[in-house]
This record gives structure tokens, sequence and C-alpha cells, in this order.
């Protein structure tokens, strides 16, 4: 990191560096540029991965922060900012040719904030429709959109800013050609796994090109957070990526409690990293058995639910609630678990062992479904990398991504288990991924359950929460991959912005790059292995 | 009375909730007259409708988790012949707005509801739907789904319980056997 | 063993007692269509009842059970439904070939349930190139779909209705190629004929390997010209919506929904015919005793008892296995079925010719 | 002479695993249902775990009070205004001012069941209760009014016996 710290310095005298948890780097516009290239291209350490991009609206300047880890080591980061004054016709340059995932985030905080740009290919509005007047996330904006029932025509014109003779050019290109057979993929069909829309560009059954079109269920909780007090903020998080709601909790729980300095009890602990493993494990089935039914097994769909059941009834027992169960608060759980949890827990266990055999033997080994996802959507570890893509996906492919392991949190480095990891990149070994994470998810829960400590389980804080101000990170590994919360405190009541890195935002823009060449049966079954939970996406 | 006479297997008349609804319902289809050979013809067509609503996957989120949860093997709305989920909103019956609706989505929600074939049902499930719930102050949620299209029964809950899904169909049948369909035209 | 046609002949002559033939033929074939539409009806709503409830009992539940005992009304209260929903009327579709679509599905699968033996004596249609005739009225159906596809003007449709095409031209030739293997082995085209042919032992039997080789062969080809599941490709519900059918609504929907359902009788029937020896009792040559017990039980209940046997497995195979993708689809039936078939086919005649048969 | 091979292997292979996937469905075709009959086991075999938070109440006694004091925290502290509070001012008998709950009105249409309210009243006068047959066929009466009729505070006394608070379960 030291070296990292020369590099730029020596190069860029006018960075502002500063140390803290996190080496963070300040670049005005001009230069940002090239201490972007810089990071991304070294000899020294090279930071391929770019977990968060998040725009910030503070102190009057729009601005952008960047929070990068590297691949060979996930656990070293680092943090850039830059911002502009200009608040008419904000531009800034785009690092999209570095990282690929930037596409996707810069077209957000474009959305966002009204930020554009330069050199980026696709300057499209990415939630909002295109009438949408102003830019929600700004401090200063005022809702003007009347609610609309007319069908709005979808935007297909791409604009390219491009920086010539230091003047900013404008130039049109469009999505799709006249002649192309394009099929919409939802935002209403039933393989999208919600509302997410794509257009498909067919050539007979190949596809051409996948242009996902998200904000069917754009709710803007980032900006409903910001009028919130701290434990108000919490239950927007499970209903985020709603089958990791125990997990997503967590994360904000944990950034809140490390920010503030509030002590978690120990049996909290425990109980949290159970139900998180619980809740992995129902997720996995879930996805497990919708990926079967894209393919058109609807019984191995309804075994899967029927196993699911199982921890949904521990989490109602509980917690209170099935899917959203609004368990962890700050401090630690709402509730102490009951008596039998260790006993029905254990049981699961068992029970959940004995199952996953019969889904090898009705799915994994049937040789239809192998010939449907061997070999197809091949994604390679490079690629993920710069996708961003974690989580199962991620690790199918072979980047060793799990934040368990990587940056461990709670007490997951007091646990033994693997990382699932598979080299092949294509659908199977997303498939299988899946399966195999269940196995050591059980393993987990099976080394917790009977060492329990008593004790309190929640410590209560002052009736008003305060941060101080400054800015914080917390990462954990959800269902999906790598579950960001980025917090920006004014040491006030209520966060003056709150980013949630969304793992499942990363899967889709990959899509594109999956799928092409492949058949349009292929598509689906991709979008199947790729699990991703759409209001996750739109937040 | 004619509403008590609405036999659902299972729940008596009186632990049903909203009865008064039904009650004032019934009393304004009556008031357009009936004989005998027609109510008993519209008695065997509501018979029909009502035990065989195919509902329409619609889903847009947490709700429609729990949706398929009923469908799966614990809960099982096969029980009562909702099970043949149809994609194509022309063979629809009922559609089950399960998840928050927002401003980008609401024409679109306005289209499918126009693409159902009469006669067509709503059932507003879950908070979100009902009233934007906990996004209700959000510049992009539209705050219920009845400022789009008129809801039959709404489900409280966030997430409802399959059971409490369960219910609000049966509610929605009760609703559909008071219906009638010769001589009258109400939707 | 009953004959039924003890009963049609007497009912002929009475009738031929008091009227002129014309009125005698009219009555005939009034009555013969009506029976025919009620069975058919009847047939379906049993099949759909059936389908549901064995459906659900592999996925480990219960299936409908709130409709009357059982849930037995199910199908009847579906019924009620679908003829009363609205059709939709809709722009920008070619209204002849959209609102005919329909009709023509149902009317091949008719065609073809006309011709089917149910029992003995109990067969409208006999004539000497029977199960020419089944083959070729069955597979009139694909105009349906195709027409369906076409004419409702939505993409998805069309994919559907392409599938659907390519598939029938595949799987055709392979349903074709092992009938000809029975039909090889019986020496006749005829039904009836070849359904007495079966009474000293079915054909599954007096054919062995080469025989059983074209039964498996013709029932998977016979599912995947149902386009039900593991073939499924034109509704391929999770790929496009409902494929074909995207646009139908009411009675026009109900329709292809019945006409599913019943070319998976038909498909059924023809197995039992060709292979499983139709209405004929099991019989076992040398065992009088036995053989007469046999033939106590009705020869319709034998024919359904088959056809339900078959449907069921069928059903199993359509509730455990994902769908194909097209290009599997296509490798299934040219790399596999069709060359085994031919060397089959090569086979049974030498097993003909050389009398190594039963 | 070894494609002929992997011809047939291949075809072998892919028909056993069909045949092991079979097993499977036909075994499950034969084991006992797991489904439960709601409604038909309502007063039988249906379990509501009690935890489960259906819908929210106020807790009364038998003699028809309440320990709300009408202090409005759940009120601020629900995220999106679930909880409507009307109170007045009305004087005792010794002559004092006081704060005294008129109505307490309650969206469920809108609750989150996040159970902040639970947590935040300092006289555990509210809870959750897990009742969740509430579908109606009118957006109005899912906004409940959660004080009885005629239903007064209880005096200070009892109130702190009062032990209910899911909470602290």
């Amino acid at each position: 990191m030291e070296k990292i710290k020369e590099l730029i310095s020596n190069k860029l005298p006018n960075a502002i560096i500063e140390e803290g948890k996190y080496l963070t780097i300040t670049a005005t516009k001009e230069d940002f540029r090239t201490l972007a290239e810089i990071v991304r291209q070294n000899d020294v350490l090279c930071f391929d991965y770019l977990a968060h991009i998040c725009g910030v609206d503070k102190d009057g300047k729009l601005g952008v922060v960047y929070f990068l880890s590297s691949s060979a080591d996930m656990s070293k980061n680092i943090v850039l900012h830059t911002s502009t004054d200009d608040r008419e016709h904000p531009e800034l340059f785009t690092v999209s040719d570095l990282w690929d995932t930037a596409n996707i985030n810069e077209r957000e905080i474009y959305d966002f904030f009204g930020i554009r740009f330069i050199n980026h290919p696709d300057m499209r509005r990415f939630f909002l429709s295109k009438e949408w007047k102003g830019f929600p996330l700004r401090k200063d904006y005022a809702d003007e959109n009347p609610l609309s029932l007319e069908s709005v025509e979808i935007d297909d014109h791409l604009s390219r800013l491009t920086f010539e003779n230091n003047e900013v050019i404008e130039a049109e290109e469009k999505v799709f050609e006249d002649e192309d057979y394009v099929v919409n993929i939802g935002p209403q069909h039933p393989a999208t796994h919600g509302v997410l829309h794509y257009r498909v560009s067919l050539d007979g059954e190949i596809i051409k090109k996948v242009d996902p079109h998200c904000g069917y269920i754009h709710r803007g909780i980032e900006k409903l957070s910001e009028g919130l007090a701290y434990p108000q903020i919490l239950h927007f998080t499970d209903r985020l990526d709603y089958l990791s709601s125990h997990i997503n909790r967590h994360a904000l729980c944990m950034c809140i409690e490390k920010a503030g300095e509030i002590e978690v009890p120990l049996r909290a602990e425990y109980i949290r990293m159970i139900m998180d493993e619980l809740t992995r494990i129902a997720s996995h089935l879930l996805g497990w058995s919708c990926m079967c039914m894209d393919m058109g097994a609807l019984t191995a769909f309804i075994y899967g639910m029927r196993d699911r059941e199982k921890i949904l009834d521990i989490f109602e027992e509980n917690c209170g609630g099935r899917l959203i169960t609004n368990y962890n608060v700050i401090g630690g759980v709402m509730q102490d678990i009951r008596q039998d949890f260790q006993k029905q827990v254990s049981e699961y266990i068992k029970y959940q062992r004995e199952k996953l055999k019969e889904y090898h033997a009705i799915y994994t080994g049937n040789v239809i479904a192998r010939g449907r996802m061997e070999g197809v959507g091949i994604f390679s570890k490079e690629q993920a990398i710069s996708f961003g893509v974690t989580g199962p996906a991620g690790r199918a492919s072979g980047f060793h991504c799990d934040i368990r392991k990587v940056a461990p949190y709670s007490l997951y480095d007091k646990v033994k288990f693997n990382e699932v990891l598979r080299t092949e990149g294509d659908t199977f070994a997303r498939y299988i991924v899946r399966l195999d994470e269940i196995e050591e998810s059980l393993n987990i829960i099976e080394q917790l359950i009977d060492g329990i400590p008593d004790g309190d389980f929640r410590n209560k804080p002052k009736p008003i929460i305060k941060l101080p101000a400054g800015e914080y990170f917390q990462r954990v590994e959800t269902a999906r991959g790598e579950f960001g919360v980025y917090l920006v405190s004014d040491g006030e009541k209520t966060p003056s912005r709150l980013h949630f890195r969304s793992p499942s935002m990363t899967l889709v823009s990959a899509m594109d790059t999956i799928s092409r060449g492949e058949k349009i049966a292929d598509f689906i079954a991709i979008g199947g292995s790729m699990d991703y939970v759409v209001p996750d996406i739109d937040r | 009375m004619e509403v008590k006479k609405i036999d659902i297997k299972g729940i008596k008349y009186d632990e049903f909730k909203d009865n008064e609804y039904l009650e004032q319902y019934a009393e304004e289809l009556r008031k357009n007259g009936t004989n005998i050979v027609v109510t008993s013809l519209d008695k065997i067509i509501n018979w029909g409708r009502s035990n065989s609503m195919w509902p329409f996957t619609f889903a847009t989120s947490c709700c429609g988790i729990e949706f398929m949860s009923v469908g799966a093997a614990r809960y099982d709305f096969a029980r009562f012949g909702f099970e043949v989920t149809r994609n194509s909103p022309r063979q629809a019956d009922v559609i089950i707005v399960a998840g928050t609706i927002v401003n980008k989505m609401a024409p679109v929600l306005k289209r499918l509801y126009d693409q159902m074939a009469e006669p067509k049902y709503v059932i507003a499930m879950g908070s979100c739907a009902i009233s934007g719930g906990p996004f209700c102050n959000s510049y992009h949620v539209v705050k219920g789904v009845n400022e789009i299209i008129p809801v039959d029964v709404y489900i409280p809950g966030c997430p409802p319980k399959p059971e409490a899904l369960l219910y609000g169909m049966m509610q929605l049948q009760r609703k559909m056997k008071l219906e009638r369909f010769i001589f009258n035209k109400k939707r | 063993m009953f004959d039924f046609q003890i009963v049609t002949n007497w009912f002929d002559e009475l009738l031929r007692g008091c009227m002129p033939e014309f009125w005698v033929l009219t009555i005939e074939f009034v009555l013969v269509g009506v029976i025919l539409l009620t069975l058919y009806a009847l047939i379906a709503l049993a099949l759909i009842y059936g389908e549901r409830k064995i459906c659900a009992f592999f996925q480990c539940r219960l299936g409908p059970n709130r409709v009357g005992t059982w849930g037995v009304l199910q199908p009847i209260a579906d019924m009620f439904k679908i003829l009363l929903k609205e059709i939709i009327s809709i722009n920008h579709i070619d209204k002849v070939l959209f609102y005919t679509a329909p009709f023509i599905v149902i009317a091949s699968s008719f065609l073809a349930f006309g011709a089917l033996p149910f029992g003995k004596g109990m067969q409208v249609l006999d004539f000497n190139i029977g199960i020419f005739y089944i083959l070729a009225v069955s597979s009139l159906g694909i105009v349906g779909i195709l027409m369906a596809g076409w004419a409702s003007n939505n993409k998805f449709s069309m994919i559907g209705a392409m599938r659907s095409g390519a598939q029938l031209i595949s799987y055709e030739l392979s349903a074709g190629i092992s009938l000809l293997t029975v039909v090889a082995l019986a020496g006749t085209m005829q039904l009836c004929e070849i359904v007495e042919a079966q009474a000293d032992g079915w054909f599954i039997f007096k054919g062995h390997i080469p025989a059983i080789i074209a039964f498996i062969i013709y029932l998977i080809a016979g599912h995947a010209e149902t386009n039900r599941g593991p073939f499924d490709l034109p509704e391929a519900e999770s790929e496009l919506t409902a494929g074909y059918h995207t646009e139908y609504s009411g009675i026009q929907f109900g329709f292809f929904y019945l006409s599913e359902y019943l070319n998976m009788f038909i498909i059924a029937g023809i197995a039992t015919t060709m292979f499983l020896g139709g209405w004929m009792p099991f019989h076992i040559s040398g065992w009088d005793g036995f053989n007469a017990i046999m033939d106590y039980i009705p020869s319709v209940i034998w024919f359904f008892g088959k056809v339900t046997l078959l449907i069921f497995l069928s059903l199993w195979v359509r509730w455990t296995f994902p769908r194909l993708r097209i290009d599997q689809l296509l490798h299934l039936e040219w790399k596999y079925l069709l060359p085994i078939n031919m060397v089959n086919l090569v086979v049974m005649a030498i097993i003909v010719v050389y009398g190594w048969h039963f | 002479m070894s494609s002929f091979t992997t011809y047939f292997t291949s075809l072998f292979k892919g028909i056993k695993s069909l045949l092991t996937g079979m097993k499977v469905t036909i075994k499950e075709f034969f084991t006992p249902k797991v489904t439960e009959c709601y409604p038909e086991n309502r007063h039988t075999t249906l379990h509501v775990p009690e935890r489960f938070r259906g819908e929210l109440i106020m807790i009364h006694n038998e003699q028809n009070e309440h320990s709300c004091s009408a202090c409005g925290l759940c009120q601020m502290n629900c995220p999106n205004g679930t909880i409507k509070i009307e109170s007045e001012i009305i004087e005792t008998e010794d002559g004092k001012k006081k704060k005294v709950l008129k109505n307490y009105f309650y969206d469920l249409g809108s609750c989150t069941f996040c159970n902040v309210c639970v947590m935040n009243c300092p006289q555990g006068a509210i809870k959750f209760e897990n009742t969740f047959e509430n579908a109606v066929f009118r957006r109005e009466i899912l906004v409940k009014k959660l004080n009885h009729e005629g239903s007064k505070m209880k005096e200070k006394k009892v109130a702190e016996q009062k032990p209910t608070n899911t909470n602290k379960e």
C-alpha cells in the first residue's frame, strides 16, 4: 500500500491522500482519469475489482466515490473521491473502459444526480423514464412528477459525450438496428423473476444483443433513508434483497454499530450468524427451485419450496415473520431465541442433508439438464472481476470473492468452512456452486448451534443514535454476492447519504456479455443461474 | 338472508370479516329484481367462476415469493382449483398485485389489466399494493393500486402469510358468488 | 366376449324397419356424432382432473380437493367459467386465420379420436388404411398451431409456432416408422384386423425386441407430437409466456386446452391399439382357464385400462424432466431416434421374413 | 469405433439418468403429502406462532382500561406514518391538566410490521397479535381505531404490574 501511495503522489502531486481506515485519495475532475488509470494498471497492486461507485451531493458539490479492492487480495482497499462544482451541467470522466461494472453504475449516478460521464458509451437514464423531471437524490430535488398511466416509449437513443479541444460534443446512436427482430422479455414475464425488462434482438433462436432495462420497481429507498432516523431505516434493508433479508439487515446494523461504537453481545453475534446462514440456505433453495422452474422442471421447483418452508418455520417461530423478519436491531437482535431453537435447527440440518441427495438425483444428474447447462453461458474470471460479479456466480468463474473469507466479519473467522470455487464459469458451475454452498452453510450452523453462549441478546443503545461525521463502509456476503453499505454521516440522527452496493445489479449488467450467441432458451437458464433479485437492483 | 347462504367450506359465515360490505353489495344487486330461474342459473355460473379462479402470474417483489409459497406443496392453492396460473393476461381471471407498484410500472399494470378478459378481479396483496406501504413517502411509488385499477379484496400484511392469501381468495370467492351474470352489467 | 356390434346392428335394423335409408343414415350420423362429442368432452374433463391430481401427487401436495368430494367437480367448474369468459377481439391480427385456428386444432384431434377402436365392435370407422388415416389427421393439428402463431401478430406466438413446426416435422417421421414396424409384423393397416391379430399375444410380446424398441420410440415421438413436457417448447411457459396461444382467451383458449389433453389420449390410444392389443384381453396361449377369465372383463375396460396406464406413464415423464432445448430436441430425433428406428424396421422385416416372431 | 461406443454409452448413460429422476418422483408419489389444509384445519392443527406479527392491538384489561398515555413516541418512531394519535387535554379531579388519549388510529394497510413502535412504547400499551385473517373488501376499514369505545387510561399503580411486552419475552 505504501508503494501505491508513493506512485500516486509522484504522478499527481495535487491529489489529497488521507489515511484512515482506508486509504482515501481525492482528485480533481481533470486529474481523476489519470488517478484511475494508475490504480487500475500498475505493477505493484492492481485494483481490478470496483465494489462501489456511488454519487454524493455534499456541501453543494456533486461527487462520486469509488471503493476498490484488489482481486488478488480482497482485504486491500482504496477509496477514490472526485467532484465537480458545476450543478447546471455536471460532467466527469468515465471509468467504464477500465472497469466494466462502471458502465451501469455510472448510468445510475446520471439518473440520480445528473452527472454526465464523458466518453461513456450509453448515457441513458437507468431507473427513471426519459421524461422524469429532476434528479431525485440531489439535496435540492423537488418532486414534480405526477403519476401518469400513459404508456411510455422506451428510450432507444444512446447519447455519447466526447471531449475534444476542451469542448464536450454530444453524439447519438441507436441501441438496435432497424431490421433487428427485437423481443421484449418483461417487464411482466415469468422468467425474469420480477419486473425486469430485457429487450433481446434475435437471429432465429440465437441472441444477438441484450439491453436490460430497469426501474420497474425503483422505490427510492436511498432517498427515503435520508429523511429517517437510523432505527427506522433498518426495515428497508429487508426489502432490498428480500431473500437475504437477515444478511442485509446485519450489514446495516454492523455499519451503524461500528460507526457509533455500540457493543454487540456475543450471544447476539451467534444468533445473527446462524440466522444469516439459514437465510443463505433458504435463498439458495429458492434459487435452485426457480432455476429448475425456468428450465421446465416444475416438480423440482416444488421440492425446493417444500424444504424451504422448514427454515421459514424457524424464522416465524423466533423472529415473528416468514420472509421479512425484522430481526436484527442496532445492538443485537430484537427478541431472544426460543427454547427449542437449537433442537429445531439440528433437526433441520439432518433433514436437509438427506434432501440434497434427492436434488442431485432428480436434477443434477439429469441428461437433459446437463446438456442445457454444461458449456453454456461461459463467463471468464477476468470478466467476472471486471464486471464485479460476486457470490456464487463469481465463484463459479473462479473469482475468490467470498467476503466471509477475504474480509471476515462477525464470527466468520472462528468457524471452519470451505469457499466453494469452480473454474468452468458456465451455467452448470453456477448451479452446482449453489448446492455445494448449502452444504457448507449447514456445516457452519452445525459448528455454532451448540455453542450459543448465555447472556444478553441485545445491548440497548441510547434512544437517539447519532453517528460521528464521516464516511463508513461495510461489506458482507449475501446469498447473491457482496452487499455493501456506504454511509455518510454529518453527525445528525439521519444519514446524509446511504448507498447500497447491490450484488444483483452487477449480475444483470453481465447478462449481455454472457448470453450473446446463445439460444433464447439458454438466456432463461442463464438468468436462472445468475439468480438475481430485481428489487435489489432497483432499490 | 341470501348472503348468509354463501358457503365456504371450513369457515362459517360469521367468522368472516367485513360481512357488512357483502350485505350492502347484495342489497344493491337485488334492486334490479330477480326471478327464480335466473337466480339458479346464476348460481351455477358463479359456482363455476368462483371455483376456477386462474391467477395471473404477476409479482413485483417480496409478496411474489409468498405467492409462490402458496403455489408450492405446503399451502397448495391447487386444492381450491387456483393452480392453473396463466402467464398470458388474456386467459387469467384474477390478478394478484403482489408487491410495490412504482410510477414506471403503473402504465404496464394498467395495460395488463385492460388485456384481461371479463370477468376479471383484482386482489391487492400486501401493504405496498394497498397503500405504498413502507415506501409511501417515496417519489416513485404509487400510493395504492386502487389509484390505477379497481380492487376487489385487500390483504394486509408485509408480506401476508400464505394462509392470509388463501383467506383473501376465499373472500373474493364470496364476493363472486353474489354476482349476477344475467341481466346485469356491473363492471 | 361381448361384441358391441350386436347392439349397433340391432339398432340399425330397428331403424331400417320403420323409415327409408336416407333417414336411417342421417339419424345414425347424428347419433354417432353426438355420442362421440360427449365422450370427447367427458374424456377431456376426466383427463384434466387426472392430470391435476396426479401431478399434485408427484409434487407431494394434494391437488384439487375442495370442489366436490376429492375435487372431482373441479374441471366442470373450469368448464363453466371458460365457456362464459369474454372473447377479446384484438386489433392487428389476421382475423380469418385467428378465429379458425382453434377449430382446426380441435377438429383434427376429433377426427383422429373418432377412428379409435374403443372396444369390440365399438369403432366408428374401420377401413383398410385405418392407421394411415389416423396418422394423417392427427398431424393436421399443426396447421392450426402454425395459423394461430402467425395470425396472433405476436413475437412470442410466432417463435412458438415455428418451434412447433420444426418439432412436428421431425417427430412425425419417427412416429410413422415405428408404427410401420408393427404394420410389417401385422401385415395389415386395418385397425380391427391389427387388434384381432393380437388375440394370441400382444404385438409387444410377439415382436419381442424390435417391437419393444418401436413401442418406446413411438411413446417418445408421440409425446413430442402432443407438445407436452419435456417437449413443450411451443408453449414453453418460462420462455414464451404461453407460446402460440398467448393471445387467445375464453373458449378459443379452451379449445387449445382441450385438444392438448385429447391428443395425449389419442397417442396413448394408438399405442395401445398397435402394441398392447387394443381392447384385446391379456391372453397366454395354452392357459385356457386364465384366458377365459380374462375374457369376462369387458373389452372397453381393457382398452381404457391400458390407455390410462400409458397416460400415467406420460404424466410421470412430464412431471419429472426439464424442458429440452430446441437443438437437443432435434438431436434426439435425428441422431438417436431416427437411425435406431430405421435399423429396427430392417430387423423387424428380417424377423417377419424368417418367422422368428412368436 | 470409439465414436460408435461413445454413441451408445452416452445413450445408455442418458437413459439411466432419466430413470434415476423418475425413481425419485415415483417415490414421492407414494409418500404422505405435506399439504396443510387451511381453512379446514383452522380449529385443529393450524399453528400460528405466537410471535407472528399480524396486526397491532392495544392491550385492554377487563375494566376496559388501557395503559396508553398518548405520549406519541410510537407515532414519532413509525417510519411511514401508520400510527396517528389524537389526544386531548382534560382537567383531572384535583385540578391538574392531563393529556389523555382520544383516538388511536392504526392503518393496517400500510403497516410494515417492523415492531419499532412496540419497542419504543414506554408503557407497554401496544403489542402485535398473531391474527392474520384480515382480508377485507374496503380500503377504509383497514384504518382501525385501537382504543376501545369508552376505554380510559389505567391508574398508575396497575400499569406497573403489567408485564406484557413482547420484546421482553
